[in-house]
């Protein structure tokens, strides 16, 4: 206790001053070895490839200060594992074992640069040194991911010498709580959760709520498949959500705050739950928190695994210890929320935008963005896209850009066939819309929504058809079952897709598929099953000679739907090389050396191991 | 709302009033305090028939569903009802009897106050029930007339002879295919008593068919001979004009009214009131004379034949005496309020019984015999006149309505086909053409769980409007009479039609047939109206049907229960008492029409009722392929 | 007080009050299958989606659970509202074709058969309206009955699928069940009770006068605990079944004498 | 049986009692034991003061709780719709034929417990497959059947190793 | 002032037309054959026992402190006001028989379809309405009479006392 009260800091001057110090080590020309912990690159064996890098450092007993830190995720997954090494910030990507060696030679010791691992732009062939000068990162602009990458997430002071803290400073002791919703209010900010509702409405709503206690809310259970920009950001810097939480609650007037994580992403709990024990023992949490009047903590919880739990009634009920059924929301949760008193709940990128809007204010952040949304939104690019990984970007560039200019375009050359935003409550966008600039309200009008920021991409080998059955067997598995047309519609509407992609579609389809959609919207109790349908009107929308195609002549254009195509072998591609034969699971193919091998349709389940291995391109799909 | 409001006639109103004022307590008082009936007895799921009981049956099917006995809700409703027909038959054919028998005394000279007065409609029964009537006189016929037809009351062996002479071929066979043809009325009405004994028949459809067999024992049998044997020796009613309502007596005569049902004494009184003698007596005791007044079915019976004014109807008993000018009531059989003895002693008015079977305790009896029938009616006049001076205030409501009755089923027979030309061929070309949409029987008694003749003043009035020939008895008829639907004038509230057709022939709409015994005329003129062709062969294809729009008595679920088998729909107010057995109602509301031809069915509201039936007729008239009724119609509906 | 104009029909209701408390004031069917007035509001069922007018836009709210705060605009009859809740009906048809019950609210619904064919599985047609679940939760206070699992998955189940403990017998759940799902079965053999098909069991009491079967033992209990009165007389009684009881009254009546 | 009522009574206090933490509870006994014992709920229940009934509602809502005990693998395939689109499909329908199992089952022989989660959040290595932690990425139907394969003889290893000892 | 259904039981016949008329008034129409027709089952709240040789008829005392209302989890079971009548509001009722068990006099049963049970109510239309409630409306014997219990109560005091001076005369006189 008396080494934690040391720390303590109880005055914004404290805070400042520890700023300043941080600051003054960290000289321009000091020797640091970031190694990417994200998902993606620990997936990738980053975590030994850090291990490595200090075992280097120690092994060098070089005099000089070398800072090896697992930093957050840059974004640029694709090419993970990602070291960047200062000073110089080179980048180098797909780091392996093998290539730590070389790199804390050349580089962290002479200063040279590792060419090889350095980004290769796949037109002009030319290298990249640093992230501005790769296309990936040049065209993003970012305010929530700014420090990830950068920082250390397990080590508040990284925070603290960045800056961190000082919107909550000026906060407390230079604005009043109105002033706060106000300045929040003129920045625009609109919730990164998916339902892009004013944030400073909702805070006012909760601040003017009649009951006490009021709590706050980090919905940190990012549920939508393809997307983990939440989940990068609670991983990579969880500071700047905790930071935010604290503003807000103040502005509101709760002492109370959770955040709710999913189970699935164990890093993001610990990191946020190291960060929390570090801020309680700084004093941005607790009591009196920078020696303010104002008292506020956090209590962490783990989600379930259950993705109607996204929904914020579903949320409270979980974390009041119940199962997670959402609840009408005719009384609004800012009234009567968590143990039905006020609640104000954001999601993580709301909350990790708020700092920069103190700190930077209001017409600063109101510049950034579109007429109607403004800002940056952080979007998960993933699919048959060149560059995989984290994108921030102004609100209004258009997908295009996005897609293109950062992401590199589809992957291997082939065709663009539609982008799927907004996770499974979403929509397709087909490639004429692709101009669109991406805001809140651009995307609604497309009959998708911006959701949490999920971007997957799609070629032509795409089944529309299969997408929307994909999203609708995903939202049937993840229906809580309470109301009767999300889980008996949607049961409805899988029947009919299934039918539809075995080749047993019936006239009629297609109008059903139209009709359950409103009904969804009109009757279901939560978000989660009034845009349930979503995914199926888009694809009809954009899509509906697919649909066709797959009904009248129970044929699936893009050859993914199993019993609408075959795999066959031709003979005269055929080298009878036998990998097909190796690769097969079920062994459906057979064939003796230098005769062209056969597949046995009756065995084939279709897995597309054959397609994917054969090396002369000899399997077809018919 | 005022007491009197439970009658829509005039004078009734008045002397209801009367009686209120002066706390005096009339039938609807006692209703009134009878409130609220026994729902189990009006539902006929209460049964007293042994000891064991009474048991009565949970109608909601929580409590008990059978009696001790184990009867259950069918059985014990389907009892009470056939002993109800029982007792209807054996009203109707009782009174046969003593017609009949009134014959025999006749011809075996036992009385020379009755003689046969109608020799042609003797010979006509005389040929129906085969008696051979060449070369033999009046008094031999009428002998052995009078002894087949006693014998029809008693006889052990085969089936009613009435009955297979005087209905129509097709219905004998529909009967006996059913196993329903009467074999004598007698038999029948000691069977059914039988029948219901404790655990006997227990079948409600095999006590049904019984009732159908006894009520139509009644109808063909009993009934019809009270009617042809009173033709017989009072004469067969002509057209002829009186009036009705208690405006019939006279402030300043010697009052005497005759109630009940029967003709035989009244009709002596009727000829003996007028003697010079008693008239004198009368004028001593200072009134101008003496006036004889009807009242129910006897009072029926005599304007029948004698034009006698009819002081009311049933339920204008009571109001008669309440006039304070009623000098005697001279009473026989059936219908007749037990209140009637309380009631006189408040007046001066004397009740006199003259029946053997129907005294009451207090009231002076002067016992009649056919032998004695004119001294004991001159003795009964010399009791009202020496009563005239006693009388107190009288207030006697103005109302009278001029009326003509006397159609028989010969006379409407001569009236439709011209003296000349006797046919029910004019009848049945004007129902085919749709001139007629077609005819119904409304008849029956009062009621007072129906306001007083608004059940058969609606109902007589929806059915002319919609051309519907209308065939009245009963106390129907004086209804009928007091709101001048029997005057040929009444032609103006029937349909186009019906209206042309009173125009042309002087007849009214409505046609009163005789007292409610004489109900077998309605069957006779059926059976003639088959007979005549053109409409089918059997009554049951005829587009006609039936009501009682006020019926209380036993008399009339007999007459109704004959109706319906002898193929008539017939529709009644106050349901039978057989609504606490879903089957049983079924099965004489929907089941019985396949079996028998007819069905009843039960409506309280009169106009609604007769929708119904119309509805009934338009549906024969379909089935017989007849043209659509030739004028708009006031009641058209989209079937 | 609010006034709630529903179908042109004007009621006032108290600030709280719901649409469905609205439309039963104004006379007004609205079906219900998950509404009881005994227990918490669940909206499940959606059943009673009306149409709230809110000028601008129209939305569907059901009724059960919209709470009247202001002066409001509502259709029931409007055609979006009956085709939302036809349109519920026929999913509810299908899940749950067998129950009469539901087939005869469908038919008062206006909607004779569904156009979908059965793709979920329910329990004896259990439309997991929650009735049965709230009251023993909150009503009876037991909780022997619970949701199980989610999505098409959910039944109503007992803890494990075993017989409960907590269960009394006291057959709330298969009173209030909507579609008949939830039965009493009596075993005459063993004197008990089931739930079924919960296969949770209770004794019955027996009269001790005639031998006629009572309420569960621990209903009996239960309603000491409520009633708390002891009484010597009382407590006889209770040992009575309610024909036995009655006729001790009549016993009192008569030999007090009945001045 | 006192041991293991002790392991409610740390986890309860280890969340001063609050019900809301009801799930956060259960989260530390599945770690503690791999599951949640029947047993152990109903201990948890007493001690909460919370009907069992709520406790199996949340144990079976919640895909995380299990409640029987898993194998000795852990094999996690991600059916996120990148992974869903490159064929993950197919290699759960592959791992499913050849093991005899249902995803969220386990293997007769408690080799493995499979599960098919929504998004592991690594679209860049789709199709992925997590086995005991370990990431593997760009699988398909072969190699997925390859790499649990890979378990089968370590498991008959440590069963040999049992049988020695 | 508080009125109640009094029993003269030396009148009552066993007609059960008080059953009857109580089935009717709580039917949905109201009237005898339409009621039975309908194939509802309103079922009587009051019942006719027999002790002895006589006929009893039994109902719903309407306790002060009724057993039933305090049994009741629902509040279904209540009083409008203090003087009132024990109601129930039927739609309120889940079917969880703690009345059933708890009414000393056995007069509360289960309804017929299980879904609620059957609880006098003293016809509180109508009472509204000026008339006396339907058992007692039926009784053409006057053994129910509707009366004020205060009144009633004094009444009986009155003859009891009567009765004594009369033996206590007659025990003078001999």
């Amino acid at each position: 206790m008396k080494k934690a009260s040391k720390k303590i800091i109880d005055t914004p001057q404290k805070l400042e001053s520890l700023r300043n110090k941080l600051e003054k080590q960290k000289s321009p020309s000091a020797k640091s070895i970031s190694i990417c912990i994200g998902t993606g690159c620990a997936a990738q064996g980053s975590r030994k490839i850090y291990e490595l890098f200090c075992e280097a450092v120690k092994d060098s007993g070089s005099k000089v200060e070398i800072n090896t830190k697992c930093v957050g995720c840059h974004g640029f997954c694709e090419r993970g594992p990602i070291v960047v090494v200062q000073p110089g910030d080179i980048l180098y990507q797909n780091v392996e074992e093998p290539d730590v060696e070389e790199i804390f030679r050349e580089t962290v010791l002479k200063g040279a640069i590792v060419e090889r691992l350095l980004y290769k732009d796949p037109t002009t062939e030319a290298l990249a040194k640093t992230p501005d000068e790769i296309p990936f990162y040049k065209s993003q602009q970012r305010i929530v991911l700014l420090n990830n990458g950068i920082i250390d997430p397990t080590n508040i002071e990284d925070y603290i010498a960045v800056g961190g803290y000082g919107a909550l400073s000026k906060a407390l002791f230079s604005m009043s709580p109105d002033e706060i919703i106000d300045e929040v209010d003129k920045a625009g900010l609109r919730g990164r959760g998916g339902g892009g509702f004013n944030t400073a409405r909702k805070w006012r709503s909760c601040r003017n709520a009649e009951g006490t206690p009021k709590y706050v809310i980090c919905n940190g259970d990012e549920g939508d498949p393809g997307a983990f920009m939440d989940r990068s950001i609670m991983e990579g810097n969880p500071h700047s959500v905790i930071e935010g939480m604290i503003i807000g609650a103040y502005a509101i007037g709760s002492s109370q705050g959770y955040i709710y994580v999913r189970n699935e992403y164990p890093l993001a709990v610990d990191h946020l739950t190291n960060a929390l024990s570090q801020a309680r023992e700084r004093g941005f949490l607790g009591e009196n928190i920078l020696g303010s009047s104002f008292s506020f903590d956090i209590k962490i919880n783990r989600g379930g695994g259950a993705f109607v739990c996204g929904e914020s009634t579903a949320l409270m009920a979980s974390l009041e210890g119940r199962t997670g059924e959402p609840r009408a929301k005719y009384v609004h949760t800012v009234e009567s929320g968590l143990n039905e008193k006020p609640t104000n709940l954001n999601n993580v990128e709301t909350w990790a935008n708020v700092p920069a809007i103190i700190n930077k204010g209001s017409s600063w952040f109101a510049s950034i963005g579109t007429e109607g949304s403004k800002g940056t939104k952080v979007f998960s690019l993933v699919g048959n896209v060149e560059n995989t990984g984290l994108v921030e970007v102004p609100m209004g560039m258009t997908l295009r850009r996005i897609i293109y200019e950062i992401g590199g375009g589809v992957k291997n050359g082939k065709k663009f066939k539609a982008v799927q935003t907004g996770g499974p409550s979403g929509g397709c966008i087909p490639a004429e819309h692709l101009d669109t600039p991406v805001d809140f309200d651009e995307l609604t009008k497309l009959g998708s929504m911006m959701g949490s920021g999920g971007m997957i991409v799609m070629d032509e080998d795409t089944c529309m058809v299969n997408v929307a059955k994909y999203f609708v067997e995903f939202l049937k598995k993840e229906s809580c079952g309470k109301c009767t047309p999300c889980r008996e519609g949607l049961s409805q509407m899988l029947y009919i897709l299934e039918r539809i992609t075995k080749g047993e579609g019936e006239a009629g389809d297609i109008e059903k598929l139209k009709t359950l959609p409103k009904l969804l919207e009109g009757t279901a109790l939560c978000a989660l099953g009034k845009t349930a349908a979503n995914p199926v009107l888009s694809t009809i929308r954009y899509f509906q000679k697919e649909y066709e195609t797959h009904i009248k002549e129970q044929r699936c254009p893009a050859k993914v739907c199993k019993g609408l195509f075959s795999y066959e072998i031709d003979a005269e591609l055929c080298k009878a090389c036998g990998i097909c034969k190796k690769e097969c699971p079920v062994d459906a193919i057979s064939g003796e050396k230098k005769v062209p091998h056969v597949i046995d349709q009756e065995k084939c389940t279709k897995c597309g191991n054959c397609f994917l291995k054969c090396p002369f391109n000899s399997i077809i799909k018919v | 709302m005022a007491k009197e409001s439970v009658s829509i006639d005039k004078a009734s109103r008045q002397m209801i009033k009367r009686a209120a004022s002066e706390g005096i307590e009339t039938v609807w008082d006692r209703y009134e305090q009878m409130q609220p009936q026994c729902g189990f007895g009006s539902l006929g799921i209460c049964c007293k028939i042994c000891s064991m009981g009474p048991c009565r049956i949970d109608p909601f099917g929580e409590g008990p569903q059978a009696g001790i006995c184990g009867a259950n809700a069918d059985t014990i409703a389907a009892r009470n009802l056939i002993r109800m027909v029982a007792a209807g038959a054996a009203a109707h054919s009782d009174h046969g009897r003593d017609i009949a028998h009134t014959l025999k005394l006749v011809v075996d000279g036992g009385t020379r106050d009755y003689s046969v007065k109608d020799e042609k409609k003797l010979k006509e029964v005389a040929a129906r029930y085969g008696v051979e009537t060449e070369g033999k006189d009046v008094t031999q016929i009428a002998k052995e007339v009078s002894e087949v037809v006693l014998n029809e009351f008693g006889k052990q062996e085969g089936t009613l002879t009435s009955a297979e002479v005087y209905a129509p071929p097709a219905r004998v066979e529909t009967w006996k295919k059913a196993g329903v043809m009467p074999r004598s009325v007698d038999r029948e009405i000691v069977e059914v008593m039988h029948r219901t004994h404790m655990g006997v028949d227990v079948d409600y459809k095999n006590l049904m068919q019984h009732a159908i067999r006894t009520s139509l024992s009644d109808g063909w049998g009993g009934s019809l001979i009270a009617t042809e044997f009173s033709d017989i020796l009072f004469n067969g009613p002509e057209p002829i004009r009186f009036s009705a309502n208690l405006g019939v007596l006279e402030e300043d005569s010697v009052n005497i009214v005759l109630h009940g049902h029967e003709p035989t004494l009244s009709e002596i009184i009727a000829a003996v009131s007028q003697e010079k003698e008693l008239v004198k007596m009368a004028k001593d005791k200072g009134a101008k004379g003496i006036n004889i007044a009807g009242m129910c079915c006897t009072g029926n019976e005599i304007l029948m034949r004698h034009g006698i004014p009819v002081a009311g109807d049933f339920l204008q008993q009571e109001l008669a005496v309440i006039t304070g000018a009623v000098e005697a009531m001279v009473v026989d059989v059936q219908c007749i309020m037990p209140a009637l003895g309380p009631l006189c002693d408040c007046f001066h008015t004397k009740l006199i019984t003259t029946s053997p079977k129907c005294k009451m305790e207090g009231v002076e009896h002067i016992e009649f015999h056919e032998d004695k029938a004119v001294e004991t009616a001159r003795v009964i006049i010399k009791k009202a006149i020496e009563n005239f001076p006693n009388r107190g205030k009288v207030e006697i409501p103005q109302e009278k309505e001029k009326a003509v009755a006397g159609f028989t089923t010969e006379v409407v027979f001569n009236i439709l086909g011209g003296k000349y030309r006797s046919t029910y061929r004019p009848l049945n070309n004007a129902v085919i053409e749709g001139r007629l949409r077609g005819a119904a029987g409304v008849v029956g008694c009062n009621n007072p769980k129906i306001q007083h003749n608004y059940g058969h003043i609606a109902m007589l009035k929806e059915l002319i409007k919609n051309d519907v020939l209308i065939v009245t008895t009963g106390c129907n008829a004086i209804a009928a009479a007091k709101a001048g639907l029997l005057r040929p004038e009444a032609a103006s509230m029937c349909g186009k039609g019906l209206q042309e057709i009173c125009e042309t022939v002087g007849i009214p709409p409505v046609l009163h047939v005789g007292s409610c015994v004489d109900n077998s005329r309605i069957l006779t003129i059926l059976a003639a109206v088959v007979k005549e062709g053109g409409l089918g062969d059997d009554i049951s294809d005829l587009p006609v049907a039936g009501a009682a729009p006020e019926w209380m008595s036993e008399k009339a679920v007999s007459i109704g229960m004959y109706f319906v088998a002898s193929g008539v729909y017939t529709v009644i107010a106050t349901p039978l008492p057989v609504l606490g057995s879903k089957k049983l109602t079924k099965y004489l509301t929907e089941d019985m029409e396949k079996e028998i031809g007819g069905k009843w069915a039960f409506e309280e509201d009169p106009i609604k009722a007769a929708h119904m039936m119309i509805r009934h007729i338009d549906r024969k008239r379909k089935a017989l392929k007849l043209k659509p009724p030739m004028y708009k119609q006031a009641f058209a509906y989209k079937e | 007080m609010h006034t709630v104009t529903i179908d042109g029909v004007k009621v006032k209701v108290k600030e709280g009050a719901t649409i469905l408390d609205a439309a039963q004031k104004a006379g007004i069917w609205i079906p219900t299958l998950c509404y009881h007035p005994s227990v918490s509001n669940y909206a499940t069922c959606r059943i009673c989606m009306v149409e709230l007018d809110r000028g601008e836009w129209k939305q569907l709210v059901t009724a059960c659970n919209y709470p009247v705060r202001k002066d409001i605009v509502v259709s029931v009859s409007s055609k979006e509202a009956v085709n939302a809740r036809r349109g519920v009906m026929e999913l509810l048809l299908a899940r749950s074709p067998d129950s009469e019950e539901l087939k005869e609210i469908a038919l008062r619904m206006g909607v004779k058969g569904t156009s979908y064919p059965k793709v979920t599985e329910s329990q004896r047609n259990c439309i997991l309206c929650g009735l049965c679940t709230s009251v023993c939760e909150e009503v009876i206070g037991q909780s022997a009955i619970g949701f199980s699992g989610r999505g098409v998955d959910r039944t109503v189940a007992t803890p494990f699928r075993l017989a409960s403990e907590d269960c009394i017998g006291c057959g709330a759940c298969a009173a209030i069940c909507p579609v008949g799902t939830i039965k009493i079965r009596i075993h005459e053999d063993t004197g008990e009770v089931e739930i079924s098909p919960f296969k949770s069991r209770a004794k019955l009491l027996v009269c001790e006068e005639c031998g006629a079967r009572m309420v569960t033992e621990p209903v009996a209990k239960s309603m000491f605990d409520r009633v708390k009165i002891d009484w010597e007389e009382f407590r006889n009684r209770a040992r009575l079944c309610p024909k036995c009881r009655r006729k001790r009254s009549a016993k009192a009546l008569e030999l007090s004498g009945n001045l | 049986m006192k041991g293991k009522s002790k392991v409610i009574e740390t986890i309860v206090k280890r969340y001063e009692g609050d019900t809301g933490m009801l799930i956060p509870m259960m989260q530390d006994l599945q770690e503690e034991y791999g599951y949640l014992p029947a047993e152990q709920l109903r201990h948890l229940a007493i001690k909460l003061d919370v009907p069992l009934t709520r406790i199996c509602a949340i144990a079976t809502f919640y895909t995380s709780f299990r409640l029987a005990p898993k194998g000795e693998h852990e094999v996690t395939l991600c059916m996120g719709t990148v992974c869903y689109l490159k064929g993950a499909p197919q290699i759960l329908e592959t791992i499913c034929e050849e093991f005899q199992v249902e995803a969220g089952g386990t293997t007769s022989d408690r080799l493995f417990s499979l599960q098919a989660v929504n998004c592991v959040g690594a679209c860049a290595l789709a199709p992925v497959m997590v086995v005991d932690g370990k990431y593997y990425d760009g699988v398909d139907p072969k190699s997925a059947l390859e790499i649990i394969q890979g378990l089968s003889s370590s498991k008959e290893a440590t069963v040999e190793k049992e049988a020695q000892a | 002032m508080k009125k109640k259904i009094f029993i003269n039981f030396n009148r009552c016949l066993g007609c059960r037309s008080c059953e009857l008329a109580c089935a009717v008034e709580h039917s949905s129409t109201g009237e005898l054959q339409s009621a039975i027709y309908s194939g509802e089952k309103p079922g009587h709240r009051i019942k006719v026992e027999d002790y002895g040789r006589h006929a009893i008829p039994v109902h719903c005392n309407h306790c002060e402190d009724a057993p039933c209302i305090l049994a009741c989890p629902t509040g279904a079971i209540h009083r409008d006001d203090d003087e009132g009548p024990v109601l129930i509001d039927a739609s309120r009722c889940i079917g969880c028989k703690m009345c059933v068990q708890a009414c000393p006099f056995g007069m509360i049963d289960v309804s017929f379809d299980g879904k609620s049970v059957l609880k006098c109510d003293m016809c509180i239309e109508r009472l509204s309405k000026g008339q006396e409630p339907a058992c007692v409306a039926a009784c053409i014997t006057k053994a129910l009479f509707f009366g004020n219990e205060e009144e009633e109560n004094k009444k009986k005091r009155k003859k009891v006392a009567e009765k004594l001076v009369k033996t206590q005369q007659e025990e003078q006189k001999n």
